[in-house]
Formats: C-alpha cells, sequence, structure tokens
C-alpha cells in the first residue's frame, strides 16, 4: 500500500525529495515568529488576570508609565467600542473589558526598550479586582446554581429553559433509535469524559507589529493564517484591513492553535501609541498555556445498541462541550458529526450543547472536536465487543462506512477508504503479535471531513526554465515540498527547478490558513491549475513560433510537442528556451488560480496499539503503535508518516497524560511543560505507519489532506488497551496512573 | 539585582549576612532561573558560589567518604566511576533531576536546598547518612542532611549561611544503596513519590538500613518503622510486605496536581519494596 | 426542486419539516431561499453554515452549483486544526 | 541598573556584550549577538529547545545567565556546520526528521554532544538521552531514526580515518 506498491506513472509524485526549508532549519538560519527585529524596536509585555473571574474595577499604570524607558500601556479604554459578534469576542479576549473572565485573559499591556524592562513595567500596573464567582468545569457550568458568567450568551439554538451558560444546541440524527435499542441484544449507557488539552506547539506565539499614525501598518507574525490575522487584527483595532500587510514567519508548529489571533493586535495598538515604533510581543510558556486556545473540555454520554454478530443497531449521544468563556468556542458542531462518522448504522442520534467556562477561549486543535467524539463512542463500540467476544476490527469491517453510504451525519459518501484501512490494520504483523500479561491491545478507527476553502495561488516561470510558486498557506510539515513535487509532475520538470514561497498578505488574493488538512489538497490543487495555465501559455508560445495552431500543441515533459498533423515537424521546445525568450514572444508568463476549493475527500485511518500496565502503579507503557490510513495519493510520503506519527503522538499524550488542572480558585495550576506532560522521546515507540491510497476524485492527483485524522483514535485506542491489559474500563481522559491503579483497585474489590 | 561572585565561602557568607532584600544562591541555577523566569522570585542579591576553588570537585575524605564540591552538576557525578560504585542510590537520584541539559548544571546542594520535599537527589543522600557542611559568618558546621529542608521551599540554614560541600560517609563493606521513583512519563516529571533505600548485610541478613520517604510528606522522611521492618531479616516476602505496609503508614501525603493522596501512599509502599530489592541485591553484589 | 435536509433542532424555526424543497441553482440561492420560505432559519444561516451537495461538504461557497435533484445536507460551520 | 561586561566565545569567535544581569545566555545569544538559531520554547529547561553546550557540557541556554558564560566557550546551533552540514544535519533532512523545524537546531545540538560521548547508542540510550527536547510535531520516530542513520555515518567515517 506504500507507494512502491502501487503503480501510478508519476514521476515526482510520490517520492521523497529534500524539502527545500530543510537546509534553513537545521542550520538556525530559519526565521520563526520570535526572529525578527527591526530598528528601533520596542518589547512589549502583558498584565493578566490572577482570577478566573473579576471585575476589573480600576486599572492605574501611572508607576509603570514613569519608568524611564517605558513607552506606552493600552487598555481596553484604547480600543474602538461598538464591535459585535466574532469580532466583538475577538476583542474582549485581546483585552478584558468590564470583566476578566479566566485566569490569564489579558488585561493591560505596555512597551519599552528592553524585554526585562516592560517585564518590569507590567510588574508595575496595578489593577483592582471585584473577584466573582467562578466554575470551570463542563458539568459544574450547567448544574443549577452554577453562576452565569455572561448573561445572554444563549444564541437562536438554545430551547427555553436551559441553563444560562449554554450557548448553543444541535440535534440530528436519521432512524428509529428506540426500535434500534429494542432489536440489539446488549445495549450499554455510559459517561465518558475528557479534558481540555493544548496543542503544544514548541514555540510560542510572537509577533512584531508597528502602526503609523495614518493607520498603515505591517506585522511579522507566526501564524498559520495571515490573511486571517489580518482581519481579525483589523477588526479588533477598527483599522482598515487594506492598510496592514501581514508577513508570516517560519513555523513553530500550530496544529489549529495559530488559525486565531490572542495578543497579535497588541502589537499594533501599542506602535501606534509609542509613535510608530516598532514592537515586538512574545509568549511566555505559561501565557500560551493559560491564554491561547487549548481545546475544549467534554462530557458524553453515549448508548449503543449490539446484537450478538457484531450488528451495531442503534447508537445515541449527548455530548456537552465548554469552550471557554466565549460562545461559539466548542467543536459540537464537528464533535457531533464526526461521532458515528465510522458507522453505517441504521438508527443514530445526535445531540450536544456548548456550555461557556471561566476558561481560555478554545481553538482549534487537530481534527477539532473528532478526539473528544471518538473516545467516547469507539469507547463504547469497543466494551460491547468485549463483552460479547468479539473482535474489535471484524465489528468494525461489518458495520462500517463505505462507498454509496449514508454517513451520520447526512450526505452520502462519494470514495471512502475506511474498510481498506481495516483490511490493512488487521493484516498487519502487529495486530498478530501475542500478548504478555498485563498487556492489552486497544484497536479503533477515526474521521477527518477534511477541507478546500478560499485558496490563491499564482505561478511564474523563469527565465531559465523554472517555476516560481507563490502560496499563502504557510507550511507547518512539510508542504512546499509536496506542492513543489505536484508542479514538477504537472509541468514536467525536476522538482528542484520548482521554488515554493510562502508570501504575505501583499503579494496574493486571500487565502484561508493552513487548517483542516487542506494546504497541501487546495494550495495543491490550484498550484496545478496555476501550472496548467502556464503550460497552456507555453504552448501558445511555441506555436506561435512554429506558426502552428496552438491546440495541436502539446505539452510533456517539460516541452512543447507539436502535435497531431504537425508531429515530428519541429523538435521539442523546452520551458527553458519558451522561458529564454517570453519578453520578445509577448512578455512574462504565469499562471494564478484562484477557488473556494471543493471536492475534499473524507480521510480515515485505523490504529492498533499495544500497551503494558504496571498494575501497582497504574503506569501504562505504549509498547508499539500501528497507525493505518488513507491519504489518498500520499504526495511525499515521509511526509505523510510524519503527520501519522504526529498526530498519533499528541493523541497518546491526551490519552495517558495531558490535562488542563484547575485549582479550586479557578486558577490554572500546571502552566509549565514541567506539568503539562506532552510525550518525551522516550515515553514512545517507534510509531509504524501504513499509507492506504485511495485517490480522492476531487483532486488532479487524488490528494485527500492527512493532518487531523491521526490524532482521533489514539484517546479510546489507548483506553482499551488498559481496559485489555487491567478489565478497568477508563471512561474519563486522561488514563493517569493514579486513576488506572485506582480503578485496579476496584475491580479487586 | 546584584550579581556577587565571590572567591571564598567566607567571603559568600559575609556577602549574604550584609543583604537586606532577597537574596538567592547560584550554584547549577536550574532552579532559581526557573522562579526568576516564572516571576516568583525577584532577587535583590544573586550570589554565583562557582567562583570559589573547589567547588568542581569530587573528593576522597580521609575516613574513605567523598567530598562533593556544591558546583559538582548531575553529569559529573554521573561520570565518576569510584563514586557510582559506592554510592549508585544516591547517584541515580542526582541523575533523575530534569533532562541531560538539566543534568549538564543541577547540583545536589541545589537540589537540597531548593527545599522540595519531591528533590530526587535529596531521599538517597538522607538514606545513605550524607551531612552537609555550612558556612556562615560564625564559621563552618556540620548539618545531616535530612535536617536542611524545613518544608516547601524552606531550609534550616540561618542568614548568612551557606552549603560549602556535601560529604557522604565511606560505603563499608556489603552495602548497597538505591533510588526510586514514580512519575507519569518516563522522565522530565517531578517525583510523585520516591524512594531511598540504603542498607547494610552481615551474610544474607540486613544489619543496618536506612529508609528514606520523598513527596509524601513536607519534607524528605526519614523512616525507623520502614527501617526496622527489614533490619533482621534476609528480605524475604515478608519482610517486603512489611516494610511496604510501614512506607504507606508512614507517607502523609496531600493530594495535588501530580497525584492523589491514597495514591500516593500505595506508589510509596510499592516504590519502598522494589528499591529494597535493589539495595539488597547491589548489597549482595548480584547486581550494579 | 432541491430537497434540503434540516437537522432536527431546525425543525422547530421551518414549521417541524425535516426536508424543505427549494428552488436554487447555487448554495447561496438555496441559502437565501430557505430563509425566505422560513425566516425562523434566518439566525442559523447569519451564524455561518456548511453544507453538503449530493455527498460533497461545501464549506462556505455560496458559489457552488445546485442542481434539481439534488440532495442538501446542512450543517454546522466546520472549523479545522 | 548596572550592567555586566561579558567576553566569550561563541562558535570560535570571541564576542563581548553588555549583559542586565537578570539576562540569560539564551537573550544574549538572540538579542545581543543576533544567533536566533537557538530557540525558546518554555524558558524553564523543560523543552530544549535552547539547548547549547558551554565548555562542551550540553546546557539548556534560558537556564544559565549571560553572566556566568564569561571565559566560557559556547557552541550554538549556527557553528555546527562547517564547510559542510554536520552529518546529523544532513541526516535530518533526508529522514524527513523535522517538520516545524523549531526543536530542530536544540535536538541537533543535544544529539551531537550524545555522539561525541557515545557513538553507538541504542535506540533507547537516544531517547533517554533526548528526552529533554520536546518535539510536538513527528512524534519522534523519524528522530531516532536520523540519529542513528548518522551515527552509523559517523562509525563508519572513524573507522575510515583510523
Amino acid at each position: 500500500m506504500a507507494r512502491d506498491d502501487v503503480k501510478t506513472g508519476y514521476k515526482y509524485v510520490g517520492t521523497r525529495p529534500n524539502r527545500p526549508d530543510g537546509l534553513d532549519k537545521v542550520t538556525g538560519r530559519a526565521r520563526y515568529g520570535a526572529d525578527f527585529s527591526l530598528p528601533g524596536m520596542l518589547w512589549a509585555a502583558v498584565v493578566r488576570s490572577p482570577h478566573a473571574h473579576a471585575r476589573i474595577v480600576k486599572i492605574d499604570a501611572s508607576k509603570a508609565l514613569a519608568l524611564e524607558g517605558v513607552k506606552a500601556v493600552v487598555t481596553r479604554a484604547d480600543l474602538p467600542t461598538g464591535l459585535t459578534g466574532e469580532d466583538l469576542n475577538l476583542q474582549d479576549n485581546t483585552l478584558a473589558g468590564e470583566k476578566a473572565l479566566y485566569d490569564g485573559h489579558a488585561v493591560a499591556a505596555v512597551a519599552a526598550t528592553s524585554q526585562l524592562l516592560a517585564q518590569d513595567a507590567a510588574r508595575l500596573i496595578e489593577v483592582t479586582y471585584e473577584v466573582l464567582p467562578h466554575v470551570t468545569d463542563v458539568d459544574a457550568a450547567m448544574a443549577p446554581g452554577a453562576p452565569v458568567i455572561r448573561p445572554g450568551v444563549a444564541d437562536y439554538s438554545v430551547p427555553e429553559g436551559m441553563h444560562g451558560n449554554v450557548a448553543r444546541y444541535m440535534e440530528f440524527g436519521h432512524g428509529d433509535v428506540e426500535a434500534g435499542f429494542a432489536a440489539a441484544d446488549l445495549v450499554r449507557e455510559h459517561t465518558y469524559k475528557t479534558e481540555a488539552t493544548h496543542q503544544g506547539y514548541i514555540e510560542p506565539h510572537a509577533a512584531v507589529g508597528q502602526l503609523g499614525e495614518d493607520g498603515r501598518g505591517e506585522m511579522w507574525v507566526c501564524t498559520q493564517g495571515h490573511w486571517y490575522i489580518r482581519r481579525m487584527s483589523a477588526a479588533v483595532l477598527g483599522i482598515e484591513a487594506a492598510n496592514l500587510r501581514v508577513t508570516p514567519s517560519e513555523i513553530g508548529g500550530g496544529f489549529g492553535g495559530k488559525t486565531t489571533i490572542f495578543m497579535e493586535p497588541l502589537t499594533l495598538a501599542l506602535s501606534k501609541k509609542a509613535g510608530g515604533r516598532p514592537v515586538k510581543l512574545v509568549m511566555s510558556r505559561s501565557e500560551v498555556l493559560r491564554a491561547t486556545g487549548p481545546t475544549a473540555s467534554a462530557s458524553m454520554d453515549v448508548k449503543i445498541g449490539m446484537k450478538k454478530d457484531g450488528t451495531i443497531t442503534a447508537g445515541q449521544v449527548f455530548f456537552r462541550m465548554q469552550g471557554g468563556a466565549f460562545p461559539g468556542m466548542s467543536p459540537i458542531g464537528e464533535a457531533l458529526p464526526c461521532a458515528f462518522a465510522c458507522y453505517d448504522i441504521p438508527a443514530l442520534k445526535h445531540e450536544a450543547v456548548e456550555v461557556i467556562a471561566n476558561r481560555p477561549k478554545a481553538a482549534a486543535y487537530r481534527a477539532p472536536g473528532s478526539p473528544m467524539a471518538a473516545f467516547a463512542v469507539e469507547s463504547m463500540v469497543d466494551e460491547l465487543c468485549r463483552e460479547l467476544g468479539l473482535d474489535p476490527i471484524e465489528v468494525r469491517l461489518k458495520n462500517g462506512a463505505k462507498n454509496g453510504s449514508k454517513s451520520s451525519y447526512g450526505p452520502v459518501y462519494n470514495v471512502i477508504g475506511l474498510q481498506e484501512t481495516l483490511e490493512a490494520a488487521k493484516a498487519h504483523p502487529n495486530y498478530a503479535i501475542p500478548l504478555g500479561p498485563n498487556q492489552g491491545r486497544g484497536v479503533a478507527s477515526g474521521f477527518w471531513f477534511n477541507h478546500g476553502g478560499e485558496t490563491s495561488v499564482s505561478l511564474a516561470v523563469g527565465e531559465d526554465g523554472t517555476a516560481t510558486v507563490m502560496i499563502g498557506t504557510p507550511d507547518i510539515g512539510g508542504s512546499r515540498a509536496s506542492i513543489g513535487l505536484m508542479v514538477a509532475e504537472t509541468l514536467g520538470i525536476p522538482y528542484e527547478d520548482v521554488r515554493v514561497n510562502v508570501v504575505e498578505t501583499g503579494a496574493l488574493g486571500v487565502n484561508e490558513p493552513t487548517h483542516g488538512s487542506r494546504a497541501t489538497f487546495a494550495s495543491g490543487k490550484a498550484a496545478v491549475e496555476a501550472a496548467n495555465q502556464a503550460i497552456k501559455e507555453m504552448c501558445k508560445r511555441a506555436a506561435a513560433e512554429w506558426e502552428i495552431d496552438a491546440e495541436a500543441v502539446e505539452w510533456k515533459d517539460g516541452a512543447a510537442h507539436p502535435a497531431g498533423p504537425n508531429a515530428g515537424k519541429f523538435p521539442p521546445m523546452t520551458i527553458g528556451e519558451i522561458g529564454s525568450k517570453m519578453g520578445g514572444s509577448g512578455g512574462p508568463i504565469s499562471g494564478h488560480h484562484e477557488v473556494t476549493a471543493g471536492g475534499y475527500g473524507a480521510s480515515f485511518g485505523t490504529h492498533v496499539v499495544d500497551v503494558e500496565v504496571d498494575p501497582e502503579t497504574g503506569r501504562t507503557t505504549v509498547l508499539r503503535y500501528l497507525v493505518v490510513q488513507d491519504a489518498g495519493t500520499a504526495i511525499h510520503p515521509a511526509y505523510v508518516e510524519g503527520q501519522y506519527q504526529g498526530g498519533a503522538a499528541q493523541g497518546i499524550g491526551w490519552a495517558l497524560n495531558e490535562e488542563y488542572v484547575y485549582g479550586p480558585d479557578g486558577r490554572l495550576q500546571n502552566p509549565v511543560f514541567l506539568d503539562y506532560r506532552i510525550p518525551v522521546a522516550s515515553d514512545l515507540p517507534m510509531i509504524d505507519t501504513v499509507i492506504v491510497e485511495v485517490p480522492n476524485p476531487g483532486h488532479p492527483y487524488g490528494v485527500r489532506g492527512v493532518g487531523e485524522t491521526g490524532i482521533t483514535p489514539p484517546l479510546p485506542a489507548i483506553a482499551s488497551a488498559i481496559a485489555g491489559a487491567t478489565g478497568a474500563r477508563i471512561r474519563s481522559l486522561p488514563c493517569s496512573p493514579p486513576k488506572v491503579l485506582a480503578a485496579i483497585k476496584a475491580l479487586k474489590g | 539585582m546584584r550579581y556577587h561572585t565571590p572567591t571564598s565561602f567566607a567571603d559568600a557568607a559575609a556577602i549574604a549576612a550584609g543583604t537586606t532584600g532577597t537574596l538567592r544562591f547560584l550554584a547549577g541555577g536550574t532552579d532559581v532561573l526557573v522562579q526568576m523566569r516564572a516571576g516568583m522570585v525577584q532577587p535583590d542579591d544573586l550570589i554565583d558560589l562557582k567562583h570559589i576553588p573547589g567547588v568542581d570537585k569530587i573528593e576522597r575524605t580521609a575516613e574513605g567518604g567523598w567530598r562533593i564540591g556544591v558546583a559538582v552538576p548531575g553529569i559529573v557525578l554521573g561520570g565518576h566511576a569510584e563514586l557510582v560504585r559506592d554510592w549508585p542510590g544516591v547517584v541515580e537520584g542526582m541523575n533523575l533531576v530534569g533532562s541531560t541539559q538539566v543534568q549538564g548544571r543541577a547540583t545536589l546542594a541545589g537540589n537540597l536546598c531548593n527545599g522540595s520535599p519531591a528533590a530526587d537527589s535529596v531521599p538517597g543522600m538522607v538514606a545513605a547518612g550524607a551531612v552537609a557542611t555550612v558556612t556562615g559568618p560564625n564559621g563552618t558546621r556540620e548539618i545531616p542532611v535530612e535536617n536542611i529542608p524545613a518544608g516547601p521551599g524552606k531550609t534550616n540554614l540561618a542568614k548568612g549561611e551557606v552549603i560549602s560541600a556535601i560529604t557522604l560517609p565511606p560505603r563499608g563493606k556489603n552495602g548497597g544503596d538505591a533510588y526510586l521513583r514514580f512519575i507519569p512519563r518516563t522522565e522530565m516529571d517531578i517525583a510523585v513519590v520516591g524512594c531511598a533505600v540504603n542498607l547494610r548485610l552481615d551474610g544474607d541478613k540486613v544489619v543496618e538500613a536506612r529508609v528514606a520517604l520523598g513527596a509524601v510528606a513536607p519534607t524528605v522522611l526519614l523512616s525507623e518503622a520502614c527501617a526496622k521492618a527489614i533490619i533482621g531479616t534476609t528480605l524475604d516476602d515478608a519482610a517486603l510486605a512489611a516494610l511496604a505496609k510501614a512506607a504507606e503508614g508512614e507517607a502523609k501525603p496531600i493530594s495535588d496536581k501530580r497525584g492523589t493522596k491514597e495514591f500516593r501512599i500505595d506508589v510509596a509502599g510499592v516504590l519502598a519494596r522494589r528499591a529494597a530489592k535493589i539495595a539488597y541485591d547491589r548489597a549482595k553484589g548480584t547486581s550494579k | 426542486m432541491a430537497k434540503v435536509h434540516l437537522w432536527a433542532s431546525l425543525r422547530r424555526f421551518a414549521d417541524g419539516q425535516e426536508v424543505v424543497e427549494v428552488e436554487a441553482a447555487t448554495v447561496g440561492q438555496m441559502l437565501d431561499a430557505l430563509e425566505r420560505a422560513h425566516p425562523g432559519l434566518g439566525p442559523a444561516i447569519k451564524a455561518g453554515l456548511s453544507v453538503a451537495v449530493d455527498g460533497e461538504v461545501i464549506a462556505n461557497n455560496r458559489a457552488a452549483p445546485v442542481k434539481p435533484e439534488s440532495e442538501v445536507f446542512l450543517l454546522q460551520r466546520l472549523k479545522g486544526g | 541598573m548596572s550592567k555586566i561586561h561579558v567576553t566569550t566565545t561563541v562558535n570560535g569567535d570571541p564576542v563581548e556584550f553588555l549583559a542586565d544581569p537578570r539576562e540569560t545566555l539564551l537573550d544574549a545569544l538572540r538579542n545581543h549577538l543576533d544567533l536566533t538559531g537557538t530557540k525558546e520554547g518554555c524558558g524553564t529547561g523543560d523543552c530544549g529547545a535552547c539547548s547549547v553546550t558551554v565548555d562542551g557540557t550540553l546546557v539548556c541556554s534560558c537556564l544559565m545567565l549571560a553572566a556566568e558564560a564569561n571565559g566560557k566557550r559556547v557552541e550554538t546551533i549556527e557553528g555546527m556546520a562547517k564547510e559542510e552540514l554536520h552529518p546529523l544535519q544532513r541526516k535530518f533532512i533526508e529522514h524527513a526528521a523535522l517538520q516545524c523545524g523549531f526543536c530542530t537546531p536544540g535536538i541537533l545540538v543535544a544529539a551531537k554532544a550524545l555522539l561525541e560521548r557515545n557513538p553507538d547508542p541504542t535506540d533507547t540510550e537516544v531517547r533517554y538521552w533526548l528526552a529533554g527536547n520536546l518535539c510536538r510535531c513527528t512524534g519522534y520516530d523519524k528522530i531516532i531514526r536520523a540519529v542513528q542513520d548518522a551515527a552509523a555515518e559517523m562509525r563508519q567515517e572513524h573507522r575510515g580515518a583510523a
């Protein structure tokens, strides 16, 4: 299933060349967010609320401003009023208004001539708070008597009578679930919980912003989407987006967490107040954990009915999710359709509510909502399989979605590869390895929609026969290489002759961020179209030179060839020859393509994990791990594997140790990597991968997008493996040693 | 902040005695710099001890023990074959502190003075019977390591006093020590529970034992009851069970973000058992 | 006429109907027609919707074509990580 | 606040700068010497992105004051490639052992320090040595493979040279 086994006839697609930015990244030359500096630059620091919920009575910055070298302080009073909807939410999160809504909420910012001075000045800004009652847990936020954090937060969807912290409600389904449960031999019903986790990118947010009196400005920033940064920053500050030019730096990881703004507009606001001097702001790790966008925490009721032969007759879920103190941030709209997306079940009912709580404004995190939903549903499917003595892969093959299945969320699947991933997992040697004492095996499947979105790409043919491609989707994990490969394939020129650049907002039309697994899919698709456009023009130039019809010229192997009746009449004209003469043959040759890309194909994966649990301490060791996922087509298989492995590692962290821990005072207790425990090198085994390729008919090279699905199956797969090893089922993540040990002891009575 | 680089402990003590604001000593800096970065501590005076001659040395004492300078980092301890042969438990405790990078800087004295009940190097030192040499404005005194920490983040050192060396006693014959800790990951975490066992055998029988428990009380505990449970035994299953029970009984932990009270009590017993076995095997010479 | 499937909790804004038939050649026309027929759906449409037309999910493209025989499902606006 | 005059050697070059006594070596490298290849991921010694060697010992430059570097020999990622790339650098590119690349300088510096001490480590030894270097993108798999492949090549070269 790896590329080697599939004959595609591609010359470049499917190969593993060095990435174009590799050299810069191994030598320390690549410039990330905090690596930019400008002449006359100031440094900024942010004052943050130490309270989970408090009225801001007074902000006194006089002592800070009295320090020599302190140039500007901004508070909410410096920002425009009258914003509505999500723009207001963004502004409220950039700087607190009347109330601080979570521990770490920004209250003021200061710019000074050095970083230490800015930090000293921030400590001198005195904020008077009136502390208010708070709530941080998703279930507690809906309990009677829980403080209503923001009255009137409910949108149109919330039925009368729900708690004041409920912001959204959703329900859908099909079939008769009660009849389905009645037809089952075994019906089980449980509640599953997941804690909030953070994307944990190693690069903290950083930006350098400059804004002059004329309202024109620039920003250099690490982001997944600089057009989003531009639009959001402009909205928050009440300036014209067109007057802001945003250049993305190299990005040190994002995973969805860098698709929105947090402190970026503050650099501009401070710059303007400081007479237009550029201002640099770099978050500390604790600021990142306290005050950027972790994912939601969830509490999920699941009920599934199964027959003795493994047929699933009905499923029902009720999800409660909190995405912080702002409405619209929890991924209920994604979690619900993902819940049963891997299955073809005759009767399903999905319900969810979004609740707000005194926590930071959640952001997207790799397949937002899908990992939680998978934890609940796939854990329950595993519980039923174990109780009925059924093989978990066979049950998934039996009930799994296929081409033409009606999806759990309504539409019919076109061409999908879930069954292929299940067959490959079943056939993999890992699935046959005998388990020892205290060892267990877990299986789970996962799903992500993938995404297309607004995309603009341009391509210029060089005088030397090379091609330069300008894309607007920041490269997080090797997309420049994969887009370069597709362009090389299309133009028929060596990969080394294609240069792919991520360009700033002034150089292209609008692009959505690198999110939803869309960069290689959508920018790649647009780049191929742009290349085709350039090819058309090059054929025209050749035709003019040969004095034949442009339609009688075909492009192959990097050259125009006379075709049809003219075949063989002229020697092929290479891209280099055409490029070298283009000034005299009509002018520079380029191609461009702008589209809201459609045609994306859903992505499915199946994971198999073996663990060993220390029965005396409850500590789980991952022994081996297998990721099988449908890539559509793997353009650069090494980076496809990298996405699979990285997604699995994040999922393993979520399953075992990562969690936001809030104290009774509503403050985050673990805002450092010491206690926010992401997997370290010695925690993990090698992560085996199988790339299944069921090409997506909606893409010229069959790409589906590979980034997101991989984080989804590990949560239930690990919990199920622990259940296999110990007999104890953990229904509340993380499966931390104290929890696992307590469950083992409870079993023993 | 004033940064001082005295060249003798007497000078260091004099500078320390003369300060009026927040004072910190700097050896490896792996705790102090973290606290400064987090804004928990803003020292007015920082006294760097690394310019004092001898602080980077490991030396045999006249009695056959080891005198370890306050700036000797973990990686140097771990690379000292003779010291490792004598006190593998002490060294393995120190080598569990932080990453390889932290090992390049972190010291026994710093780990001790940070005052954390979860400090990985402290149970091993306590079990070994290590002694801290303390220099103050009125000269030097020797204090058993277990008497240095006063509670989380606090020490029993008086104003102007600074640890000038750590001394491990002579290993002697038929002895072995070991340290184990429990963490949720494999590396990089603070101990949820730690336990060090140091014992001496006569034949198969344990004749001396010191057992120290970490992260189950405000300071590292030196447990009589645990020692009693194994002295006079051959560390058979009954003795190990008694040791586990004693450790569970001694543990008076709290529940926090790193673990629950119940979990810490259970695991204290488990680690005591496991560490005792390793120490026993080392004393027998059947393992390293 | 394209058949537009409403998720269950939207049906109360459309007289309890599960499927609403509308005349539309594009996603944008379809959404406009829906809102004209059932003004109660306005806030949901304004909040942002994704749609699936004949199996293909369309996040936010009002220009995407809808055929007379198309089967359309409304979804909440999808985000990605 | 009076500043401290620091004289040190970075990647073989003599350098001097004035440091606030509270400034870390990491701050000095990045802000005074424009050596931004060394990264800050946490500032508390938990992520290893700021790894450098000081007098040959691997340390976190965020856990060391700039003033402490006086008279020392500091090596950073910028000094790793001589006339050509270090085998580790080359193997990291070839094995796709980096995705976002932010942790890469620290991991390369740490891995180089490992191979200088232990030219033939086991996978487990590599994993524990690098446990203080967090990577969130790769799951470490390709990093371990790249380090081992570089180690094998370096052993081969060493044998060839001997």
